[in-house]
């Protein structure tokens, strides 16, 4: 239940966006992937997510192949990507972008557990269930993005900038979610994040990705006492 | 930037340069006007563009056949002086672009002697413009439509008239309407286009005023809203009587919506929209042809008394397998039979300009399935002159009214509608015309 | 009186024709974002499809059923040969126009297909039902019992489809995958699949919309007869009309087109009838941009 | 040599050069060629018009065969009712009918793709029917359009098609000319910047409806001029001769030159001109029977418009053209 990475490359037409990237997330972590605009953090999510074909190189979790499969196929083996951005269904009502998240598990009870689980995490989104995605406000959008991801019951979830264009106490509200939800339901996620500091702050390990090559790796704590980090990415 | 700009140029002129060579690297065709133009000792090259394809092919689509049956059967019967004739087909689909191009194609490329039945007035009249068979002195023949303007020599020097005019149709239907229905309520539905336009103008001059008129825009029958709607129309207004100058998927739309809305006029079809066969294909069941009439200036098609219908009937079955004998069979037939007549009558040194001399001085006494003489003359190109009138019985087979061929005949300006006295001369030989 | 009341008839009859037509196109639309031009090359295909099995079982209704389901076939086959490797390449200036355009190569192919095939022939479906017209105190109305069946059929299929996209997960599926199809990958919905069975279902209300037409008009089916296309352009505009987005807007798009048609036919000028349906479209489209039903600022396709 | 290319004397100079080979190419082959020749020519016009439209500012249009017939029309017209010299009957049809497509630019500008596609056919469908209202249009049958004969001076024997693909060729390489240099032109840049996305064209400071309006504008003024040029081939404009499958074709041959590459508009011209006469080859090959012969021709075009969506989506110049790079930018790596 490790998510293994190895000498992964990723090409952007000419451009080589992932490097020869390796690392090893053991079940359970948070681990936080920092790196200036354009490192490859998107990028690297992409491929392991089978969004993106990578050029060579290996991923796998639970021993399965994560790159030569299909993204929807890799929700089934517990793989969930929340991707950059409103990751939601504006022309949808909150309850049915919930929905899409568990239509592959055909388990209507199961699902309905799951979407109270959600709820209790996240109560906007029970108040506003029957609204289109339109009306809701950015922040509730992630909650309702990542609250689809977890309709599926992942067991490693990819998050990709969940705080971008979020207020600073919105931001710390998700990063709080996200951090209860690893730990309370024994989630492995990787987190992208621009914002470095709060996501090295709620992670257990970082990774810092510079120009598509792995800068830095270590526990997340070390990482932001580590002045050359702090320097470069934590603007301090 | 300029870098782009430059291949984007050079790639521009590359490909010009290329088309301009490849057109030019196409030899220019070396002129030797030894023997007529699509004429040999043995052969005689005609050509002929109608739809074959499109909303008006049914029905039209099947003339080639049978006018290349005809002239296969003369073809096995030692041709025309020795000649066989050969007839190139070209589709246009009824628009005037292609029947151009198409008729370019059949005169510069493959170098017909002459055309025969192109079909179409706006066709015809762009050809006439552009093409203009009459400056290059190539004969255009009995030409398919019914527009009176082809008959006037001076403007289409080459071109000849077959079909009687649709002015002249109407005025004989008004005739016909004053003598067998008088004081009834009359009904017009026709196409709103100069075909229809030239109906209106003919029944003006033969004084038959409608209380109800219908037009309809060409290709309208073809939507679910627009049959229904000249029914309540019709309706509404009480015709019982109803005339129908428009193409036969028009008659087939007519006659289904009025069947769907118990509405049982008096039909009287037009020449052009009035054949059983087109309308049966059209979908209309053979019943509901009962009592239907329509007029026509050749034979009716299952009038086996009649020794061309007999003969052409033999020759459609075995030069022409699988296509059913028809109106359009029988006027391809004739159209090919006219030629033939009109080849033969030119004599041995077949030229352009004589065959059209041959057609101007002895067109009016060729032998040929019309009930009404031809009538083309130094001056006119006016083809047949009248029109019968018969009623389909409940198997779609057109009979005419009381037994006999009653035909009357007029002009396309004001002259008067006459009964016509004219005697077919008899059949030439196995229906093989020498002189 | 009568005739006023024949006209309303006349109008929501035919616009009943128009309006199955559009919702074939709607549903393609909403499940791919994709115009289907081929949809009137579809709709011809599966009306000789019905023609050929009513050759063989002699009953209309089985013949429907049998055009509807190869008609989904061929709808979904077409979508998975053509149509998919068209949407994975979602870059380039042309990948906004490229489906519409394949779309039309396909109507050629299958109009000229059939052409060669079937030309010339005499292919007639006669009504199951009579088409003769209801007759109240001795006037006959311009509704028969098979024009009913016509309109039923549009209205259960407005109905049905409609709870399908709404209620159901194959519904949701359907949507999610037009909207977003990144999205609904991640969600886990099998994109591919969806999209073939969204074409799948288009082509079998396509088929419906033939079968039901022909023998309502003459009963004649030719490759050469206009009726599919001119239904195909009909169709387009009372989905355009409707919005494009929503199945009940394609029906009263269909209805609203023939209504307006009928009413024009008959009391304006019986032979404008194209530019009514041009001035129809303009009307509703400068007063609504994004059509009846549409939603206003939808996605850009 | 490329900075004379690339100025706007050194591009007129190509262009002349290029025209004098026309004409000289004109001379060498029959009267079915140089017929063809101008057919051609139109064909690049009416296509160029759609590449603008399409390729350049990103609005599809299915109805172009409807602005072709406003410039027919108006040509005709003008020739008939006010005996025009003939180059200003051409400049009518491409004044009135830039007229007609700012109208409608105004219009279309408001639409989305599916939209404006449903409106442009509707307009295709429905405009052609407006000439049977009047009579002065001339009805179905339409109006004789006579262009006049060759001037004298170019001798007796100089034919009328020639002197068609003379005066079509002249206006297809004038068309050209003025096409690629507005296309370097400001304009040029606006639209490709819409074309690509117009939102961000939009923050950059662009009215993006003002330069739609524009793009739909300039391209109907090249469809009239294109329809004058059709009228002139035809010798006569009617409703018929603007068929549905008239802008179906135009864009067929848009899609075959590459709608972004205006290059590419040779070739298809050159398709759609050269498809009848390939299939007729075909189809003798086959036995000539009746429903092969007829169907053909629509048949190739519609499976070459499904290859060339399918395998050089962007048309085969911009194929080549990408290749090219791709190769440049991996043998500088």
């Amino acid at each position: 239940m490790t998510l293994i990475v190895s000498e992964l490359c990723v090409d952007h037409g000419a451009i080589r966006a992932v490097d020869h990237v390796s690392l090893r997330i053991e079940q359970g972590q948070l681990a936080a992937v920092i790196g200036a605009n354009g490192a490859g953090k998107t990028t690297l999510l992409r491929a392991l997510s089978g969004l993106t074909p990578a050029r060579s190189g290996s991923a796998t979790w639970k021993g399965h192949d994560l790159l030569h499969s299909k993204p929807e196929k890799l929700v089934r083996f517990g793989v969930s990507h929340v991707s950059e951005g409103k990751s939601v269904i504006p022309e949808l009502s909150v309850e049915e972008n919930l929905n899409l998240g568990a239509l592959w598990r055909r388990n209507a009870k199961e699902s309905e557990q799951t979407r109270n689980k959600i709820f209790e995490t996240f109560p906007r989104l029970e108040e506003r269930a029957g609204q289109l995605a339109d009306t809701l406000s950015g922040g509730e959008r992630q909650m309702l993005a990542i609250g689809r991801a977890l309709m599926a019951k992942p067991e490693l979830l990819l998050l990709d900038e969940p705080s971008l264009g979020l207020a600073p106490l919105v931001i710390a509200q998700i990063f709080q979610s996200i951090r209860d939800l690893t730990t309370q339901m024994g989630l492995t996620v990787v987190l992208v994040e621009q914002n470095a500091l709060g996501a090295l702050e709620i992670a257990d390990v970082g990774i810092v990705l510079n120009l598509g090559r792995i800068a830095a790796t270590d526990r997340a704590q070390s990482l932001i006492e580590n002045p050359q980090v702090r320097a470069a990415y934590l603007g301090y | 930037m300029i870098g782009t700009n430059r291949r984007k140029l050079l790639v521009a002129s590359a490909v010009l340069v290329t088309g301009a060579l490849t057109l030019s690297a196409i030899p220019a065709q070396a002129f030797s006007v030894r023997n007529e133009v699509g004429v040999t000792s043995n052969s005689i090259k005609l050509g002929i563009t109608l739809p074959m394809t499109g909303a008006a092919s049914p029905g039209y689509n099947k003339i080639p056949g049978a006018m290349k049956a005809y002239f296969d059967y003369v073809n096995a019967n030692g041709g025309v002086n020795g000649r066989k004739i050969t007839l190139v087909v070209k589709d246009d689909a009824y628009t005037p672009t292609a029947s151009v191009q198409a008729t370019n194609e059949l005169i510069l490329q493959d170098k017909v002697f002459a055309m025969v039945g192109a079909l179409g007035t706006a066709n015809n009249k762009a050809v006439a413009a552009l093409v203009n068979p009459g400056r290059r002195g190539i004969p255009d023949l009995f030409v398919n439509t019914g527009f009176s303007g082809f008959a006037d020599k001076k403007a289409y020097p080459t071109t000849f008239s077959l079909f009687p005019s649709y002015i002249m149709e109407a005025k004989i239907m008004s005739m016909y309407i004053k003598e067998n229905f008088p004081g009834k309520k009359l009904g017009l539905l026709y196409q709103a286009d100069d075909f229809g336009r030239d109906a209106l103008a003919g029944f003006k001059t033969g004084g038959v005023t409608f209380d109800v008129t219908v037009p309809y825009a060409p290709l309208s029958q073809a939507t679910p809203t627009t049959p229904p709607t000249w029914i309540t129309k019709l309706q509404a207004g009480g015709a019982e009587v109803v005339v129908l100058f428009g193409v036969s998927s028009a008659t087939a739309a007519a006659l289904g919506a009025a069947y769907a809305m118990k509405y049982h006029p008096q039909w009287i079809l037009g020449s052009v929209g009035g054949d059983a066969t087109a309308i049966k294909l059209a979908g209309v069941p053979a019943p509901l042809f009962t009592g239907v009439q329509t007029a026509s200036f050749l034979p009716a098609p299952a009038d086996t008394t009649d020794e061309y219908v007999k003969l052409f009937q033999t020759i459609n079955t075995k030069y022409n397998p699988g296509a059913t004998f028809d109106n359009n069979i029988l006027a391809g037939m004739n159209t090919a039979f006219v030629t033939v007549q009109a080849i033969a009558a030119a004599g041995k040194n077949l030229t352009r300009k004589g065959l059209i001399t041959a057609i101007e001085t002895k067109g009016s006494t060729f032998a040929s399935a019309g009930l009404t003489p031809m009538a083309p003359t130094a001056t006119s190109h006016t083809g047949y002159d009248g029109y019968w009138f018969g009623t389909y019985d409940g198997t779609a087979t057109l009979k005419p009214n009381g037994g006999v061929y009653t035909v009357y005949t007029t002009d396309s300006g004001a002259g008067a509608v006459a009964k016509s006295t004219y005697k077919r001369p008899a059949m030439p030989v196995n229906g093989l015309p020498t002189n | 009186m009568f005739t006023f009341i024949d006209t309303l008839l006349i109008g929501l009859t035919s616009g009943a024709v128009y309006s199955l037509m559009a919702i074939a196109l709607v549903l393609v639309w909403r499940s791919t974002r994709v115009v289907n031009f081929a949809q009137a090359g579809q709709a011809l295909l599966s009306t000789y499809i019905g023609y050929e099995c009513m050759g063989r079982f002699h009953s209309f209704w089985i013949a429907l059923a049998l055009a509807m389901i190869l008609g989904a076939g061929v709808s979904a086959l077409i979508e998975m040969l053509f149509m998919r490797t068209l949407f994975k390449r979602n870059t380039g200036p042309i990948a906004g126009v490229a489906p519409i355009i394949a779309t039309l190569g396909l109507l050629g192919i299958i109009r000229g297909g059939i052409g060669i095939f079937m030309g010339g022939k005499e292919t007639i479906i006669r009504p199951p039902l009579s088409n003769v017209g209801f007759t109240i105190s001795g006037h006959t109305f311009a509704l028969s019992p098979f024009k009913l069946v016509i309109l039923s059929a549009v209205l259960i299929m407005m109905i049905l489809l409609s709870l399908i996209f709404t209620k159901t997960n194959i519904g949701l599926a359907l949507r999610a995958s037009a909207y977003a199809p990144e999205i609904a990958r991640l969600a886990g919905v099998k994109v591919d699949a969806i999209r073939t069975l969204g074409w799948a279902i288009a082509g079998a209300a396509g088929a419906a919309a033939g079968m039901l037409q022909t023998p309502n008009g003459t009963g004649a089916l030719s490759p050469d007869s206009l009726e599919f296309s001119l239904l195909l352009v009909f169709g387009f505009i009372a989905a355009v009309i409707g919005g494009l987005e929503s199945l009940v807007g394609a029906v009263i798009g269909g209805l609203l087109l023939g209504l307006v048609l009928a009413i024009v036919l008959m009391y304006v000028n019986a032979t404008l009838l194209f530019m009514t349906a041009f001035v129809l479209l303009i009307v509703v489209l400068l007063v609504r941009p994004q059509g009846i039903m549409g939603k206003k600022a939808g996605r850009r396709a | 040599m490329h900075k004379l290319i690339h100025s706007n004397i050194g591009r007129l100079l190509f262009f002349g050069a290029l025209g004098c080979l026309l004409f000289l190419a004109g001379n060498r082959v029959d009267e079915l060629r140089v017929y063809q020749g101008a057919t051609l020519a139109m064909f690049v016009v009416a296509i160029s018009s759609i590449i603008l439209l399409t390729g350049y500012s990103g609005q599809v249009s299915l109805g172009h065969g409807a602005l072709l017939a406003i410039g027919g029309y108006s040509a005709v017209l003008a020739r008939n009712y006010w005996s025009l010299p003939i180059w200003l009957c051409f400049a009518v049809a491409v004044l009135a009918t830039a007229a007609a497509g700012s109208v409608l630019g105004t219009a279309a500008a408001r639409l989305s793709g599916p939209y404006l596609a449903g409106t442009t056919l509707a307009l295709a469908v429905g405009l052609p029917s407006i000439a049977n209202q009047f009579s002065f249009l001339g009805g179905e049958q339409g109006l004789l359009f006579d262009v006049g004969a060759p001037p004298a001076s170019l001798g007796a024997d100089f034919s009328p098609y020639k002197w068609y693909f003379w005066i079509a060729s002249s206006a297809a390489l004038i068309a050209l000319w003025w096409l690629q240099n507005i296309l370097r032109s400001r304009y040029g840049r606006t639209w490709r910047a819409v074309r690509g996305n117009e939102v961000a064209a939009e923050l950059a400071g662009i009215h993006v409806g003002k330069a739609k309006t524009l793009a739909f504008t300039l391209s109907a003024g090249l469809a009239g001029l294109a329809g004058a040029l059709l009228a002139m081939t035809i010798g006569t404009v009617s409703p018929s001769a603007f068929p549905l499958t008239l802008s179906f074709s135009l864009l067929t041959g848009a899609v075959l030159s590459g709608v972004t590459t205006l290059p590419g508009v040779m070739i298809g011209a050159v398709t759609l001109v050269a498809t009848p006469e390939i299939a007729n080859a075909i189809s003798h090959r086959l036995g000539d029977s009746g429903a092969v012969t007829s169907n053909l021709p629509g048949l190739l075009v519609s499976a070459l418009l499904i290859l060339v969506v399918m395998l050089v989506p962007n048309g085969p110049v911009e194929q080549l053209r990408s290749i090219r790079t791709r190769r440049s930018v991996s043998t500088s790596r």
